[in-house]
């Protein structure tokens, strides 16, 4: 909460790999399954196309939540894709945690292009967490210069 | 609403019946039964329950939960059956067996799965 | 610097009524690199295109951004009016506004913001695309069919009728599969095997078809048009070409006490055996866990009667490895288990059959020559009971959750087939619903209830009962008057769930083509791609696709064929030019990401590299465009970030984030 | 030192190295540094002590670009490194002649200094102690109270990868090498995130770290380079550091070895180290313990994977 009281809007980026969570996302739309604004999506072929990079520069530029979907492991469509995403963002998520990070601010989901359901609720759950949790200042520009 | 409160004690969503009867059919007190099994989920759904609440199949239900078990929608009539009877007993209070009485009632003759449902059905 | 111009799309009131659209215009228009704007109703419309290719020439764009539809709906579309307007088709990036906007917010506000982000982000990332040209690759004209029953063998027919090679891999010694195991096809009550032999028949007498049974898929390499495949050929025991198929080997073999998997169990079978009379090939193979000359080195009965000297015990596991163009899965499917569903006393009775067991008992050829019997004591039945859904549409982990769909046919069928060889037997059917969609289908039912007075009753069965007088206790209810029926059975036959075969999920794996939770594979879009895998070169089938009748498999196999000969038909394809690259001046040579990659697309060479002024010989990593799929995993893993992918570039994704959470 | 030297004209002299990567006095007696010897005139100056931390692996991948071989020699926690890079195909095997010296655990000159050792003249070893001349007078100190940070981590005493060993060497092992990173994860996340906002905030991104760590061998930093937009940046945006720091732990997770160097160096004091020992631990409590470098040949934890592998929300919060 900002000091004017505005309500606050968190900004959350959504990565999609293409072939199961973009679709998944895509089914949440023709079956209006509603989910907040304040998500924003951006698709990539596999979710091992996410970098570490991109999360933190998101967090860099003032995101406060980062949320990352690929297909089921054992479904990715270039067949072992996730497994290797789920090592480093466990790593990475660990890390992030481990400096002080609120646990929370990222996750990985799997959603398969059916689960229009799950993209919608995953969505829901996340934006009311990162709610909960408020505005990102742990990793954004804020470092104390003694 | 009563009806919510059924559905949410028995934790029974009745719109997942797909009216199979398989419930009915493996219920081994279904001729004592004037509301059937099958017909509580749908009771439920019409929100007719003062009828359920005064039905004799409350009593006749061994709480065997055959039809929970083989249930393939994953309704659990058998939990509905169960909540409308808990609120019977509670509404009522005073009929509530006490553990000495039962061993009074006890005899040889009595089926061991009479015994086990009795103490489900008193226990709380 | 691009010169990129913005179309956002009404889709009617789809877009429109949630987002304002000129204002994403407007706001577009203040982004940079963004020269053109505009709204139009119908964007994917030839007037909405044309609009797009006038924009192109008036303004000199070198990008587009297009908000509208999901770019799994109208990317293509949009690429190819670029290409009409002159420039390269992936200057293109959509800004998904409908599905992920406009459909999911009801506030016009919200749903306006968020669209002019999204536009932002697609208009950021169009600023660093770079024309993409796919490379080409050449198709082997050869098909390869996995599965060799009625569905393979009409997709193998069909696409060799079109003049290709094709191969057919069955795991079991014949082709034919479960249409083979049927007695009578329904509605139409013709003979399975009848129809079915000559088409196999042709199958093995046509000159582009090779058909291997009793042998597997090992590996799967390559892509479309181009893969390459092992095929594991398990050692027979008999040499194919010297058989005559007289069969005197099964008649002499002394361990005769083998169930049949032809007839479900139900029957014997020697070791070295033909699965089924009309089995194709018809050359016997050695069960070799249960021949005795296998297990304690004796015996050697068949190879001394065999006159043509075609026994032979030392064959092994041949590899073949072949090249094809396409792949068409035509797996099929198995009943369920019925281990968890003891109330219907399946393993404490012979006398509880399922259905298909029942087909066997029906057909001339199998346990009982064609007599309807009690398998207990043989004894003619008087009473049967059919029991619907049995694990059909069961959300529990007993069962499967879809409808089984043949399963109201073949009980009609069996129930009219019994009343009419047989009248004195009484017949009851317990259903839940009858589903009779298709042609003459529900005629059909009618007709084993009005003609042939098949009793159905509306409800389930909660329990069977082997009883003392041998017969079966049937505890069913009936729904529609409200009781509970006992009835005194003779046979109990279960409609059981089918499920796809249990090799599938291997299959689907090594093909890399996805699969759903029940083991069906997934089409590349549920209604305009029905018979086409999301992995391309891969083809669906048959009831591996999905629960499905001979007519409708037939009709799919024919489809997936023509897909296939689509394919076939082209000398050469364009690769997707999505690929990874590899930046020499960057790269390690450290192999890592070779270490990641699925399609093993990454090869190393020692190169002249002049860095800077620099010359020297460095170890550098070079993708193989055609292998590489684009999956971006060797990307993430590179720590030197020399590996990036076309069209989805680390800067442009940058670029893409930082215009969201500006 | 002595044999070393010997050894070392030896090769030089029947032609077998062309080259000597060693270690020769610095500005003082008691901070020598990495050198390259070519000639016996050279070698002179070639010194082995317990100030000879730096770890010489990482001079081999150019070493590895000469004609000829050149002889390297190797403490048994460098040889770690150097069957990193070998796995990565940074240096050449047939290049380098090891020569796998012998340690007993390396001397801190902080550690002296906190100590408060001032006015530091010559300094000479025994096996347990340590004798400091000073300007002030003659002082004694324990060997295991100055050794460096990493050595009470030792990995062992064995070489991993060697042509010859020269030297006895002894383990130094005395501390759990995750206890620090184990405190730590106690921490609140408020904690947590102090502890490494004050640590973060000294750095001033001199790259020390980078260039001494042999794990870090890009040709080119990705923070270099403009394929992440992320060139230059050092004093434009204080969230670097983190994202710098982070992103180096992970792009050396599953090839660190742990060698302690960027922490060694670091003239701010950052215990860099806690980084990199994470990824190690999380690696070892998810993926089965893993040493990089043990060998050449096993492929690192984040280029293979299981299919029952942790998710990641499960890795974090397992706490």
């Amino acid at each position: 909460m900002s000091i004017e009281n505005k309500e606050f809007k968190p900004k959350i980026v959504a990565f999609c790999c293409n072939w199961c969570s973009y679709a998944g996302a895509d089914l949440a739309g023709s079956s209006r399954l509603a989910y907040p604004a304040d998500v924003k999506i951006i698709r990539v072929p596999c979710s091992c196309r996410v970098n570490p990079m991109f999360i933190l520069r998101a967090f860099e530029k003032g995101a406060d939540g980062v949320i990352l979907c690929g297909c089921h492991p054992g479904d990715c469509h270039y067949s072992t894709g996730n497994y290797y995403t789920r090592r480093r963002m466990s790593l990475l998520f660990s890390m992030l945690d481990y400096i002080g990070v609120e646990n929370g601010r990222t996750r990985v989901e799997w959603v398969s292009a059916a689960e229009g359901v799950k993209f919608s609720t995953t969505m829901n759950d996340f934006a009311k967490t990162i709610h909960s949790l408020g505005e990102n200042v742990r990793l954004g520009d804020i470092r104390c210069k003694n | 609403m009563i009806q919510d409160d059924i559905k949410k004690i028995s934790g029974v969503n009745p719109y997942k019946c797909m009216k199979c009867g398989k419930c009915s059919a493996s219920c081994p007190s279904f001729n004592e039964m004037d509301i059937k099994p099958h017909q509580f989920v749908s009771y439920v759904l019409n929100d007719d329950i003062d009828a359920l609440l005064k039905s004799e199949s409350i009593k006749q239900c061994l709480s065997c939960f055959a039809c929970v078990e083989r249930c393939p929608r994953d309704v659990k009539p058998g939990n509905l059956i169960d909540t409308v009877r808990q609120m019977v007993v509670r509404k009522r209070g005073a009929e509530l067996l006490s553990p000495e009485e039962v061993t009074q009632l006890l005899d040889p003759e009595l089926p061991q799965q009479l015994l086990v449902s009795a103490f489900r059905r008193y226990r709380r | 610097m691009q010169r990129i111009g913005v179309f956002v799309c009404h889709c009617g009131s789809n877009i429109a009524a949630t987002v304002d659209v000129e204002r994403v215009a407007q706001y577009a228009l203040l982004e940079p690199g963004v020269v053109h704007a505009e709204d139009y109703q119908y964007m994917c419309s030839e007037a909405g295109q044309m609009k797009i290719i006038e924009a192109v020439k008036e303004k000199n764009l070198t990008g587009i951004v297009v908000c509208s539809c999901s770019p799994r709906m109208h990317e293509t579309t949009f690429r190819n009016a670029a290409k009409r307007a002159g420039i390269n088709p992936y200057m293109v990036e959509i800004a998904n506004i409908r599905e992920h906007c406009s459909w999911i917010h009801k506030d016009k506000e919200e749903g306006t913001e968020k669209a002019v982000i999204l536009a932002r982000a697609a208009i950021a990332k169009v600023n660093l695309n770079t024309p993409l040209v796919p490379g080409e690759s050449r198709v082997t004209k050869r098909a390869l069919i996995i599965g060799g029953g009625i569905a393979g063998i009409q997709t193998a027919l069909d696409i060799a009728d079109a003049g290709y090679e094709v191969d057919i891999v069955e795991k079991t010694p014949s082709i034919g599969g479960r249409m083979s195991q049927l007695d009578k096809t329904f509605p139409t009550l013709d003979c399975s095997a009848c129809i079915l032999t000559p088409k196999m028949v042709d199958a093995a007498a046509h000159e582009k078809i090779n058909i291997y049974t009793y042998s597997e898929v090992d590996k799967v390499s390559g892509f479309v048009g181009d893969f390459t495949v092992d095929i594991r050929k398990k050692a027979r025991s008999i040499d194919m070409d010297k058989c005559t198929g007289c069969g005197v080997c099964s008649e002499k073999c002394p361990m005769k006490k083998i169930p049949s998997e032809f007839n479900r169990g139900l029957g014997n079978r020697s070791a070295i055996y033909t699965p089924f009379a009309q089995a194709i090939p018809n050359v016997p193979v050695i069960d070799r866990e249960n021949c005795i000359k296998f297990k304690t080195g004796k015996c050697g009965l068949c190879s001394t009667v065999c006159q043509a000297g075609a026994i032979d015990y030392e064959q092994e596991d041949e590899i073949i490895s072949e090249k094809y163009g396409a792949i068409v899965v035509a797996t099929g499917f198995d009943t369920i288990k019925l281990d968890d569903f003891d109330e219907y006393a399946y393993n404490q009775s012979k006398d509880v059959i399922t259905s298909l067991e029942l087909e066997r008992v029906m057909n001339a050829a199998g346990p009982t020559k064609g007599h309807l019997e009690r398998l207990s004591d043989g004894k003619h039945p008087e009473e049967i009971v059919f029991i619907q859904c049995v694990g059909s549409r069961d959300v529990t982990c007993r069962g499967k959750e879809y409808c089984s769909k043949v399963c109201c046919m073949y009980t009609a069928k069996h129930a009219m087939l019994i009343r009419d060889k047989y009248p004195d037997v009484n017949v009851t059917v317990f259903y839940i619903d009858v589903r009779t969609p298709g042609k003459n289908f529900d005629e059909f039912y009618r007709r084993a209830v009005e003609e042939y007075n098949v009793n159905y009753v509306k409800g389930q069965v909660g329990k069977v009962a082997p009883m003392e007088n041998g017969k079966l206790l049937v505890q069913g209810v009936d729904l529609l008057d409200n009781r509970q029926i006992l009835k005194e059975a003779d046979m109990v036959v279960l409609a059981t769930a089918i499920e796809p075969e249990a090799g599938v999920r291997k299959i689907a794996t090594m093909l890399t083509a996805s699969i759903d939770t029940n083991d069906f594979l997934t089409e590349a879009h549920p209604k305009l791609r029905p018979v086409e895998s999301p992995t391309a070169g891969v083809f669906l089938s048959g009831v591996c696709q999905g629960p499905k009748d001979i007519p409708e498999t037939v009709a799919q196999a024919g489809a997936a064929a023509v897909k296939a000969i689509g394919l076939l038909a082209k000398d050469k394809l364009l690769t997707n030019p999505c690929t990874a690259q590899a930046d020499e001046l960057l790269c390690n040579g450290c192999s890592t990401c070779a270490n990641v990659c699925p399609y093993g697309a990454i090869a190393y060479e020692e190169k002249e590299i002049n860095d800077h002024g620099i010359r020297e010989t460095r170890r550098v990593a070079a993708v193989n465009t055609a292998l590489c799929q684009g999956c971006g995993a060797c990307t993430v893993t590179c720590p030197s970030g020399a590996m990036d992918l076309q069209g989805f570039s680390n800067r442009q994704i940058l670029a893409e984030v930082d215009a969201i959470c500006r | 030192m002595q044999e070393l030297i010997t050894r070392g004209k030896e090769l030089l002299a029947d032609g077998s190295v062309v080259g000597i990567l060693g270690w020769k006095e610095g500005d003082f007696s008691y901070n020598p540094e990495p050198a390259f010897f070519q000639n016996e005139e050279e070698l002179d100056k070639f010194i082995y002590d317990g100030f000879c931390g730096a770890n010489l692996s990482k001079f081999m991948i150019e070493a590895s670009k000469k004609e000829g071989k050149t002889l390297v020699f190797l403490k048994p926690c460098d040889t770690y490194s150097f069957n990193q890079l070998l796995k990565e195909h940074r240096i050449d095997r047939e290049k380098a002649y090891i020569i796998g010296v012998g340690c007993s655990g390396k001397l801190s000159l902080d550690k002296i200094k906190e100590a408060g050792v001032k006015g530091i003249q010559k300094i000479t070893e025994e096996e347990d102690k340590i004798h400091v001349e000073t300007l002030y007078g003659d002082k004694t100190l324990n060997r295991s109270d100055v050794l460096l940070d990493r050595c009470h981590v030792c990995k062992g005493k064995e070489h991993r990868i060697f042509d010859e060993i020269i030297g006895e060497s002894k383990e130094t092992n005395d501390k759990d090498k995750f206890s620090e990173v184990e405190a730590i994860e106690k921490m609140s996340s408020e904690e947590k995130f102090l502890f490494f906002q004050k640590e973060l905030s000294k750095c001033i991104r001199c790259n020390a770290c980078r260039n001494v760590c042999p794990a870090c061998s890009c040709r080119k930093c990705v923070f270099d380079s403009n394929k992440f937009d992320s060139a230059q940046k050092v004093n434009t945006n204080s969230f670097e550091e983190k994202m710098f720091h982070i992103i180096r732990a992970f792009h050396v997770a599953g090839r660190c070895t742990d060698c302690g160097e960027c922490s060694r160096v670091c003239p701010e004091g950052i215990p860099l180290h806690l980084f990199n020992r994470k990824f190690i631990k999380d690696i070892d409590e998810l993926y089965g313990e893993f040493r990089a470098g043990e060998d050449a040949e096993t492929v690192g934890p984040l280029t293979e994977f299981t299919f029952d592998d942790a998710e990641p929300q499960e890795a974090v919060e397992r706490g």
